[in-house]
Parts: structure tokens; C-alpha cells; sequence
């Protein structure tokens, strides 16, 4: 146990797979898999498992996806890290490959493989290109691949573990504005489930629910809303696809309250998965959605971070909705 | 040879390159040397090499079974095709639908014959396919009868109907399988290659793939990144010189294909994809070099559909072929005269004629031959004829390994 | 005014904008751009305008997608009809160029281009890739595009004109599904609007949303459900976004029952945008979705049919909420 | 030459590539006929061409007053850069970052020194740019005062603060514009030259793009589609030697990536891209077979950029370069001894010396340009830093061309 970022905590799941799987490869553009946090051994993936295993390739992020799919099809376990410049590079090969082989071939294929696909979204100054957080809506319409977004470094690592051991593709989103987060994480090796939401805090005046790189901004909110005396329940979906519907449909059918809160555009945004979903399955709740306005990120800071929704936007709008 | 030929597949023989044998040596090393070089451009021209006297060290060594399964396996593919295309002209019930591969017969053998097409799935050879897919997956054996079940979308076919034709997969013979996108098979072929590099298991790739493929982004991608990390892979370009209804020279700024391996620094060879002699000589080369560790290889084999682009359009039940069809009155549609000089190289025809001149069979044998394996594809639509259909509710498995996703069409 | 097909409606609006403007510019793929019907004259884009602005290109929509927008940067109108096969091929182009250049440039870039992705997701018996019908929702989700799925050939004519006078890039998507529909088209040029959705049917039971290739079943069970003395009204949502938000709430403010209906898979399907817009503004109403399963179509046409979303199902669902 | 110089622009002649003078005939046909040739390889080396005679026919021709100008728009760029670094370096107000472009100016400059930088929008040539754009967009024309600006994000910048360095645009001078993305940007300029030929309006198109941009797919679309169609295009690829950290031998299975060029049947050129005079040899050529309908040229510029990636990491303020600075330990790091030796064949040095020897300048009056362009980035960055900034609200306006979209952040 000790204090880790979330890329500590994902290459520490990373390294003792490859270790216990000597046929397990990594590919990945310019930036080498290394992480270090106080108190602990540097891992360097690229040095102990040598360039035969740990692959830099060119600026290619669709042969990447191909080939990372190429070599789950070859039987070998393949993970790739993908940078947000390259995220949607790659789409196509996610999609209509490593989604529909399976079903393609009647169960013939199998796809031990994870794709890790940075976001961003976080940084004022980039502009379009690169300040979005757009990604998570086109990769979790995809059938036959799990879509993911964990949100700390416990579930970081606990995620990586089960996504490398699922025989199917798995979609891990990485927000990168969550580089910095630290906290206690274990040591060895569990796993976290795919396909389970986590109640972050337990309320029972309204549900907010979000995910990745907006759920810092929602705790900070819930935190704020129950100083001022609202009893808020915040709902972490961490699995975009399959969805857990399930924990949905029983907070609000308590609270009769939902609110979701995406950095993603607003126009078919997670949350209007989730809004949906419970729609049909609660009657009478509320429903009321935060996220970024249909428009490519501004790169200039006093736009981007009035547009991108904050711990501020989401008190506001739960009291609105409860009030 | 005895006089009874078992035209069923001899995996054994199939399966084992011919050894090593004594020929002259400085022939050999000459031809090693041109093929293995990764010289710049090292483009070897391969067409009409027997006429020239040229045919390569390697298949003047195959021993005479192994002869008559590539032989048997050509008519395999051509009466399955026959008998396919037939299917579709007179039955209406059979629902499934083809890219027909008649005509290019010989490349799927020659280079399957070079490969490892039995053993462990961290043993045999990999092939991915394309669209046009069953002569691949013939010649890499898998069952003709299951396959042609599944392309009529029968429970009980080699993907129990959820795939069809474009999506054909056997594991059990490596063959990875057909992709019905032009374009990812190479690199998704590539990143096969790279995991058995990672592994050391000595395994080679190879992707079949249309002159259509030159122009996709996808191109340049598998033969850069195989060519940088010298991987076990071979891009088998089947240039038919059509692409649905376009000339190849409408997308592609040079005659021969492969000229594009020459920046890449890895060996580009143009062969005359009619004999399947001269396509095995340059597969073998190029899989020695990938299983020695030596890197990819671009073969592009010059060759030709006889039937159209999709399905049985201008074809007639019994007839070889399909002529005098051009509904959108296309300006690049192949011309009637340039498919009857093809089919007059036919490649039955001549993987006959060289085993017969080399005294492997007399006519008669090669005869019996090619009548078994009409047998067997008539036989092997007759099994699918009686498989049973698809259970509707089957569609919600397979999209993960566990489970079954719900049902949404009913609110 | 005569009877038209879909494709030879567009290809008259084309042609009509073609000859007016002599800079334009149509991309296409092996297809070439040839519509006729009965009664009028052959419309060839190719022979009329020459291959010196009417070009067949390789197999590479990426190219496709890519050179009509720099066509259009350059400032010439622009379209592309690029094959099912490679709808998504392009897609990293228009979400994270077309769809943001300009804001990107503070609106210096000018994009009069149009982007006709065919969709299949009709026909049994071609699997996973080739029966799909799901970018309706990759598509919706891009800022900076304006998505649109004409449902009939008056329709297609009238938007497609919208579309090339438009000056911001226009994904046009045309479910291939409805190549064999004909009705009166007036020969005359005309525009219909990019941001307006049609009310088909008028009624007071329910409201059933559906687009594109949906429609024609919708249409279908609309009958059948008066037939049996529901009043259901129907709504062709036609602009995917932007939405029109403002017909759908009216809508169901008075019917208070939502149904969506995809052929788009169902994890946020376009009817998950529907019904969360509702959701936020009408109180009390009650929600069903009716979508393709989580899963790529199977090519067996017995369990493709069995999954694609049909009339029955409609009517069934519209009972069920209503009853 | 008069004794004072304006160092501002002068449009005039930097639009004119001089008319074509007498020059010994021979001498310029053979050099025409190897560069237009369009033969499969049809690779020129140009490096080291001056020391070894071989100057190119053009740039003796060039008027004093183009020359001048071109050595101008170098100390511009380098002061515009240095400048810019000082300011990140310094001042903790400033919010813009940079991919500096100090080293690489030659380039840029040798290159637009060859197009047509003025004229309504279908009169004037147009550049698209990447990531590492400010010397791509000074060297096109635009004005550095509001590109200073646009970098810090001010709402009177180049656009509206709305896009930042890799997203300056400015259609006025034809620069399309910047992009953040590694790829898509050659395949787009490839289409806005399919649009110039449609409509015969004389115009070509450049493309910038690194090293990096060679084992993207869109690197093969581009030249492919341009070769196929004979497009005014050119691509200028600066081969600075690194993608982000990565040499570029791990990318390019080949030493000059010029030979791409071959297999589309274009030239492909290698130039020294430190000495301004040869690279706008090439691009000249380049341009005049474009505009006369002969299609594209792949050119190959060898150069460095003195600044790491991004930013300015391990530069002091004062002093050019970054040096000694490797956070990650990178294994393909650059050496600083390669940097020093590249900064030993400086840019702004050879255009200076080259003018200088031909009698153009005195070493006084290139002095005073240097120092005229200096001031003038010190103005344009106080300028910027005097601009108003964005308003909040208006992130809501230019995704379409009219009106606004809702705010969605407030539930
Ligand atoms: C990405 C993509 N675009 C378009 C198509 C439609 N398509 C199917 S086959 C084909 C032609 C392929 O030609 P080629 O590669 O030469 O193979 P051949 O049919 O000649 O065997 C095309 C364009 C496709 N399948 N995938
Ligand atoms: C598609 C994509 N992948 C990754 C990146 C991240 N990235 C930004 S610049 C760069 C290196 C580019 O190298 P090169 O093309 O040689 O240009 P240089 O920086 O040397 O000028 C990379 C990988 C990107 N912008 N786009
Ligand atoms: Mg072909
Ligand atoms: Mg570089």
C-alpha cells in the first residue's frame, strides 16, 4: 500500500501481467510507459520487457489499434496506449473490427485486448483539438467492445487487471486531467468489475451522476451541497458500456431527482444514456443535465473554463432541481 | 505415383515444404541472393518465367504428392466456385451470396503450399483473407461442407451462420479470416505478425489482398511498420486489375505494385498469378526470409476474376464465367475480349499441363482428379442444403465470450 | 413534379447547384454519380461535368473526406457520397476537422461542404459490417457539423439544397434502405430547412419519434395503431442536430408517452437524446425506446430480422405505454 | 541597394518570383529536365550543392530587393521565436505556449518566397501548416503583431483568441492554416488543390509537415491522390530529425524520405534546408511544374529546430537554444553536441553571408535588418500583451457561421 498516481497504478497492473504472460505485448507512440511515484521503483516497461514486447512505433495510431487487434487475434494478450491527439484515429478500427469480430464470426474470434485512449479535456490554452472530452459518447454506442472510464487510481489499477484478463476488447478511457490524482492504492494485484457502477456518497435528495474526468468537480460539489444541507447521492458509472442500469434505476427511485454531469457536448452525452435508461424505468422524476455546450473547446482560457462545467455549475443546478 | 489419387486433403503432405534438396547451387544462391536482398528496389519480374526458362529452385523439388495436392486443391476451389455460382443461377432458395474467386485459383495454392496449415494455433501459418474470401480459405483448408453452410447462413456452418462469406474464420487451420472492409486486414495482419515476433513461435503471416488495397491509407502502414520491424509478414497483392467496376490504373500511379515495397527497403515481386509453380517459388522464398527473421515481403500476383465483381450477374447455369454484363454502362468495365485472353491462361489448365509434362500424372489421372473434386463441392452444397437455420434469438450471443446482450427491439 | 426516387432527387438538386456554380466539386468512390427514373432524363454527374470536377478516387475515404474539405477551405463547394463501407473511414476528419475548424480559427474558416454518408443496416444475409446502421449517433455527437437523416425523396431534394447552400459542413446521412422509395418531387429547385423536424402524423395518445430508415415501419404501425383507434402522432426527427428540441417538447407535453424508435443500437441511440431533452422539460411523461440490440447485426437473416426493429414491435411498444 | 533598408514587408516583391533572365541555357535545361522528369526515382540531392558549384539556376536571378527580403523575413522568424521564449521564460503572465521554430527558417522563407503571397482568395497561393506554424505563417504574410496576440489568447488576436498557435488562420495571405493534428493536413491540402484545378484558377498549394508525418496513412493518401490526379500541390516535408523525442530513423525505414517520392512516379527532392537560396531553387521549380499542370513534388528540407519539442524547456532567456534538457531519459534523446553543430550551419548565418558575398549587403546593413526585426517583435509582443482578453460568452459563437449554441454547463 501506498500513495500512486492513477499511470502508477495502471503500469503496476500493467507489469505483473506481463511478467505472469510472457507473450504479452505494449505499443505505444513517443511516450515510453514509465511511471514513478515516491517511495517506489520506477517501472519502465519498454526496459524490463525489452522492444521486442514494448513496441514505439511511428505516428500511426490507426496501425496501433490494427495491430494491437492483430495480436489479440494471433492469441496473444495487446494493449496499446493511444494519445488524445490520436483517439479517434483509431475509431474506425475499434468499431467496426475489434466491436464486431466476435459476432462476425460466430464466437471464432477472441480479442484479449485493451485499448487505453487518452482524453483531455483539462487544458485551457489548446484549443479544439486539443482540450476536448468528446470521446466516451462515439466508443460507447460501439457493440463488442467494454467501454470504461475509471475516475481514481484504485479503480485505475483494479480495472486495468480485469480489462487485460477479459477475453474481449476493452475500451479504457484515461482522462488525462486526472494525471494528478494520488491516493492509497494496494500493492498487489486485484480487480475491479466491468460492469459495475460505484455509489460514491449516499444520499437520498437527488442523484448525481457523472464519470471520469467529471467526477473531482462533482465530489467537490456534493461536498458543498451537503454543507449546505442537501443530501446528495453520487453515482460514479465507471462503465459506460455495459451500463449499470440497475444502480441507476434504485437511487432514483429514491431520490425522484436525477442530475448528470458530463464534460463531454451536451447533445448525446453519457448522460442522456443514463436519463434515458432511468426514464424509462422510473416514473415521475426530475431530470436535468450539465454539461459542455455543443461546441469545440476555445482555446482561450476565459472561454474554455467558463464552458466547461464546474463544481459551481453543479451545485447550482441540483439546487434547482431539488428546490 | 500410384494409379488411385485420394484427391482428399494430405495435410501431411500439405503441410511440409519439400526439404532442401541438392540443385546447383550457384542457380540457387543467385536466386536467393536477387529474392532476399531488401535492396532498395529489388523487383523481380516472375511472369513468363517458365517460358524463359526461368522457374524457380523450389517447386522443381516438390515431391509428385505434394504436386497433385496443389493440382487437386485448384480444382477444389474451381468446382466450388462452379457449383456456387450454379446454386445462385438456379436455386432460389439459397440465400447466400459471393465474391467469386474463379479464375485466381492459383495464387491461394501456390502461397497456401508454402505455409504450415496444421498444427497448434501458436504452430500453423496465418492467413487473412478478404472479402473475396473462399478460395483462401479452401486452399488454407478449411472444410469445404461447413463453409459452404455458413454461406447460406446455416446454425450449423463454420460460423454458424452469423458471418456469411466475408467473415469466414477456422482457427483450426489458422485461418484467421476473411474481412469484408478494404483496407485494416493488412495492418490488423501485421500487428498478428508482430505478437509472433514478440513470442519467437516462427510463425508467418500472410494477408490476401485486392489491388484495391494499394490506395487505402492502410497500405502504407502495414508495409512501413512490418518493414521497420522486420516482421513475419507477406502481402500477398492479387492484382485482378479491377476493383468492382474500376481499372486498377484509375488509383494506382505505377504498373507493377510492387514497385511500392522500394522505399519501404523490402523486396516487391511481380508473378504471374496463373501458375501456381511460379507463385509457390516466390511464397516460399518469401516465407523462408519471414521465418529466418528477414522481414515482410510485397508479392503481387498478376491475375484475373471470371466472373463479376459480386455475385452471378451475366453468368449462366453450367457455363464457366460471366460475360456481356455492364449495368450502369461503366466506362472502365472490363472488356469481354480481355476475360476470354485470361481464361485462355487458365490456371486449372495449366497447373495441368506442367505436372502432366513433368510425368507427375497422365491426363486421365488429372482427369479424375478434377472430376472427384466437383464431386465433393456438389456434395458438400447438398450437406448444407440440409443444415438447419438460425434460432432468431441466437443474435444477442456471441457479441461478448460470456452471456448474451438483451433484446431492445420490443421497448 | 413527377414520381422521384430518393437518390435521383438528390442528384437534381446537385445538378441544378452544379450548373450554378461552376467551382463545385463532387468527390465519389466506384459508384459514379448516375440516377435515372421514369420519364425524365438520365442524371450523370461525371459525363455532365466532366472528371475534371466530378472525380472517381481510389479506395480511401479518408482522402475523400479530407480533400473535400480542404476543396471547401479553399472556397468551393463541396460534396462527397462515400459508400456504407467506409462511413466511418472518415470519420476522424469531420469530427475533429470539418467540425471544428471553425471555431478553431474564430470563424475565419469557411466549409461549404456536404458530406452524404450512406448507411446500410437493410440488408439480411451481409453481417456486421455490411448491415449496420449506427453512425446516426457517432455523427450527433460532433460539434461543429450539422447531422441530418431525410426520411423520404421530397425530403432528401429539399435538404441536399439546404445542404450545399449551407456555408458550414453538412452530414448528410442516407440510409440506403430507402433507395426503392418514390413519391411526387417537384422539378423545381427548393429548400427545406437544416434544423426542423416533421410532424407526419398529428395525435394526442403518443408521441413516436423516429429518423431515416425508421420511419417507413413507424409509418406503418401509425396506421395500424388508428386502425385500432389510437391517435398516435409521429415525429420524423429529420435534423439530428441540431435538434429541434421545441417540436418533440410540444409534443409530448400534450401526449404525455414517449417512444423512440432506432435502428441504431440502443446504448444511446438518437432516441437517448430524444427522450433526455423531454425528460428535462416535460414533467410527468412516460418513456420507451424501441432499438437494435447492443450487437452487431448477425449476418443469418433469421436472427437479423428477429433484431431490427419492425412495425410490430412499434405497435406493441405504443400499446404497452399507452395501455 | 540604398543605404537604408525597410525591413517591413514589402509584398510587391516578395510576390514576384523574378522573370525569367538569360542564363546559359544548357546549364538550366539539364537542371529543368532532372527535376520535372517524373521518373520513378527521380531523387536530387541538393545538399552541399553551393559548396560544390552547383547553386541552382533561380536564386542567381533573384532581384537584391526579393533577396533582401528573404534574408528580412529569416531575422523576423528568429526574432519573433527568441523573443517569444524569452517571454515564456520571464514573464508568468503570459499564457501562450509555442513549438519554436528557430532553426528551421530558411525553409519556410526559401519556400513562400516562391509563392504568390498576395491577391484575392483565388488569386493567391495557399499554405497549410502544422503544429509548429509561426514561422510558416510569418514567412506567408501574416502580421506578427496579431499572431502574438492570437498566442496569448487576446479577443483582437489573428482569431479571436478562439485557436492559438496551432490554429492560426488568415485567409488575406493565403494561409489556411495551422493544425494540431499529425496527418489529416496534407490529404486536406491535397483537396484544396483538387478545387484550384477544377477551376482553373492557377493557384498551388504547400504543405509543411515533419518527419512525423511520414508513417501516418494520410502521408501515402496524399501523394497518391495528387500523383493520380496531377494536383498543384507540393508537400514540404522539414525533416528536423525528431518526432517529439523519437529520431527519425524509428519511423522511416529509409535515410532521406524523399524516395517516397518514387513509386507515385513524382520527383522527390532532398534540400539542405539551412541555406534559404537552395531551398527556394527547389520550391521554385516545384511551383512552376505545379502551375504549369505538371502535379506534385514531394520535397524533402534537412533541418533542426533548436528549441526542445514544446515550449521552452532548458533554454535561458537571452540565449538561443534549449539545451541539456531530458526529462524522461529518453533513450533516442537529442545529443547536444547535434544541436551545437547544427547551430554551427545557422540559418540566419547563410542567408546573411550569402548576401554578403554576392555584394547585396554589407555586413552593416544585414546587422541593421537583424536588429530592425528585433525591435519589431519586442513590438508586436508589447502590442499583444496591451489586447483585450476574451470574453467568456463568446465561446458559444463560431461553431456555425451564424448565431450561437446554448450553454449546456449550467444544467
Ligand atoms: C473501406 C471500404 N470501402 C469500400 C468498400 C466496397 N468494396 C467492396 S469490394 C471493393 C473492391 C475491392 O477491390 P480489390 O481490392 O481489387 O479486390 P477484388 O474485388 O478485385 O478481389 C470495394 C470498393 C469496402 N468493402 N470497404
Ligand atoms: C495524430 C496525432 N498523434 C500524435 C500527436 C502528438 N504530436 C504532436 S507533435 C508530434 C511530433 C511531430 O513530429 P514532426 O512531424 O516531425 O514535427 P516536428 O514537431 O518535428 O516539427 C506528435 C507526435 C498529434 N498531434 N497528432
Ligand atoms: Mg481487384
Ligand atoms: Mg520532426
Amino acid at each position: 500500500m501506498a500513495k500512486k498516481s492513477w499511470m502508477y497504478s495502471v503500469l503496476e497492473a500493467v507489469q505483473y501481467e506481463m511478467r505472469a504472460d510472457k507473450n504479452m505485448v505494449w505499443f505505444f507512440e513517443l511516450t515510453p510507459p514509465v511511471a514513478a511515484t515516491p517511495g517506489k521503483p520506477v517501472i519502465n516497461l519498454e526496459k524490463e520487457f525489452g522492444r521486442n514486447r514494448v513496441v514505439n512505433t511511428g505516428i500511426d495510431e490507426m496501425w496501433m489499434a490494427a495491430a494491437t487487434l492483430g495480436a489479440g487475434l494471433a492469441g496473444s494478450k495487446a494493449v496499446t496506449y493511444i494519445p488524445y491527439q490520436g483517439n479517434c484515429m483509431c475509431f474506425q478500427i475499434i468499431q467496426n473490427h475489434a466491436g464486431k469480430l466476435r459476432s462476425m464470426t460466430g464466437g471464432v474470434a477472441s480479442m484479449p485486448i485493451v485499448y487505453i485512449l487518452e482524453m483531455t479535456g483539462q487544458t485551457p490554452g489548446f484549443g479544439g483539438q486539443h482540450s476536448d472530452y468528446e470521446i466516451d459518447s462515439y466508443y460507447m454506442h460501439i457493440p463488442g467492445v467494454k467501454t470504461v472510464i475509471p475516475s481514481t487510481p484504485a479503480d485505475a489499477k483494479g480495472m486495468m487487471v480485469s480489462a487485460i484478463r477479459d477475453p474481449d476488447p476493452v475500451v479504457y478511457l484515461y482522462p488525462a486531467g486526472l494525471r494528478e490524482l494520488m491516493e492509497e492504492v494496494p500493492d498487489d494485484q486485484y480487480s475491479t468489475p466491468l460492469d459495475k457502477a460505484a455509489v460514491r456518497v449516499v444520499g437520498s435528495d437527488i442523484t448525481i451522476v457523472s464519470s471520469g474526468g467529471g467526477m473531482p468537480d462533482v465530489l467537490d460539489a456534493a461536498e458543498q451541497l451537503k454543507a449546505q444541507g442537501m443530501k446528495p447521492e453520487v453515482i460514479d458509472l465507471r462503465c459506460l458500456k455495459p451500463m449499470d442500469t440497475d444502480t441507476l434505476v434504485r437511487s432514483v427511485q429514491k431520490t425522484k431527482r436525477l442530475l448528470t454531469v458530463d464534460q463531454s457536448y451536451y447533445t448525446l452525452c453519457p448522460g442522456a444514456e443514463v436519463i434515458a435508461r432511468v426514464a424509462e424505468n422510473v416514473d415521475g422524476a426530475r431530470f436535468k443535465r450539465v454539461a459542455f455546450p455543443d461546441s469545440a473547446p476555445p482555446a482561450s482560457p476565459e472561454m474554455f473554463l467558463w464552458m466547461r462545467p464546474n463544481a459551481g455549475h453543479v451545485v447550482a443546478a441540483a439546487k434547482k432541481l431539488v428546490g | 505415383m500410384s494409379e488411385t489419387i485420394d484427391v482428399t486433403r494430405n495435410d501431411d503432405i500439405r503441410d511440409e515444404p519439400a526439404a532442401d534438396p541438392i540443385v546447383s547451387p550457384g542457380r540457387r544462391t543467385f536466386l536467393k541472393g536477387v529474392a532476399g536482398a531488401g535492396a532498395a528496389i529489388s523487383l523481380i519480374r516472375a511472369v513468363d518465367a517458365r517460358a524463359e526458362g526461368e522457374l524457380g529452385y523450389w517447386a522443381k523439388d516438390l515431391p509428385a504428392a505434394k504436386q497433385v495436392q496443389m493440382y487437386t486443391d485448384i480444382c477444389r476451389i474451381r468446382w466450388h466456385e462452379r457449383t456456387m455460382a450454379d446454386k445462385m443461377l438456379t436455386d432460389s432458395k439459397y440465400r447466400g451470396y459471393d465474391h467469386f474467386y474463379a479464375g485466381q485459383e492459383a495464387v491461394a495454392v501456390g502461397v497456401c503450399a508454402a505455409l504450415r496449415n496444421k498444427g497448434n494455433f501458436d504452430e500453423v501459418d496465418y492467413v487473412y483473407s478478404s472479402h473475396r474470401s473462399t478460395g483462401h480459405a479452401l486452399a488454407k483448408g478449411v472444410d469445404m461442407k461447413k463453409m459452404a453452410a455458413e454461406n447460406d447462413f446455416r446454425a450449423t456452418g463454420l460460423n454458424g451462420g452469423y458471418g456469411g462469406e466475408m467473415h469466414l474464420s477456422d482457427k483450426s487451420c489458422g485461418f484467421i479470416g476473411a474481412d469484408g472492409m478494404i483496407g485494416p486486414a493488412p495492418p490488423m495482419a501485421t500487428g498478428s505478425a508482430f505478437a509472433i515476433k514478440a513470442r519467437g513461435s516462427k510463425q508467418v503471416v500472410v494477408v490476401f489482398a485486392g489491388d484495391g488495397t494499394y490506395a487505402t491509407p492502410h497500405f502504407h502502414s502495414a508495409l512501413n511498420n512490418s518493414a521497420l520491424l522486420k516482421l513475419p509478414f507477406i502481402y500477398v497483392l492479387e492484382n485482378n486489375l479491377y476493383h468492382q467496376y474500376a481499372h486498377y490504373s484509375l488509383s494506382c500511379p505505377m504498373k507493377d505494385i510492387a514497385e511500392a515495397a522500394g522505399p519501404y527497403h523490402i523486396p516487391g515481386v511481380v508473378v504471374n498469378g496463373q501458375d501456381v509453380m511460379q507463385v509457390y517459388n516466390v511464397a516460399r522464398t518469401a516465407v523462408e526470409r519471414a521465418r529466418a527473421g528477414g522481414g515482410p515481403t510485397l508479392i503481387e500476383a498478376k491475375t484475373y476474376r471470371y466472373y463479376n465483381h459480386w455475385g452471378a450477374p451475366g453468368a449462366k447455369p453450367g457455363e464457366l464465367g460471366a460475360f456481356g454484363y455492364d449495368p450502369l454502362a461503366i466506362s472502365s468495365f472490363r472488356p469481354e475480349r480481355e476475360l476470354r485472353e485470361w481464361m485462355a491462361r487458365d490456371p486449372v489448365d495449366i497447373s495441368r499441363n506442367v505436372l502432366v509434362a513433368w510425368g507427375t500424372l497422365t491426363r486421365a489421372q488429372a482427369d479424375a482428379i478434377e472430376a472427384a473434386a466437383k464431386q465433393e463441392a456438389i456434395d458438400a452444397f447438398a450437406w448444407a442444403d440440409a443444415q438447419p437455420y438460425c434460432k432468431p434469438e441466437d443474435g444477442l450471443k456471441n457479441v461478448f465470450t460470456q452471456g448474451s446482450v438483451a433484446a431492445r427491439q420490443f421497448g
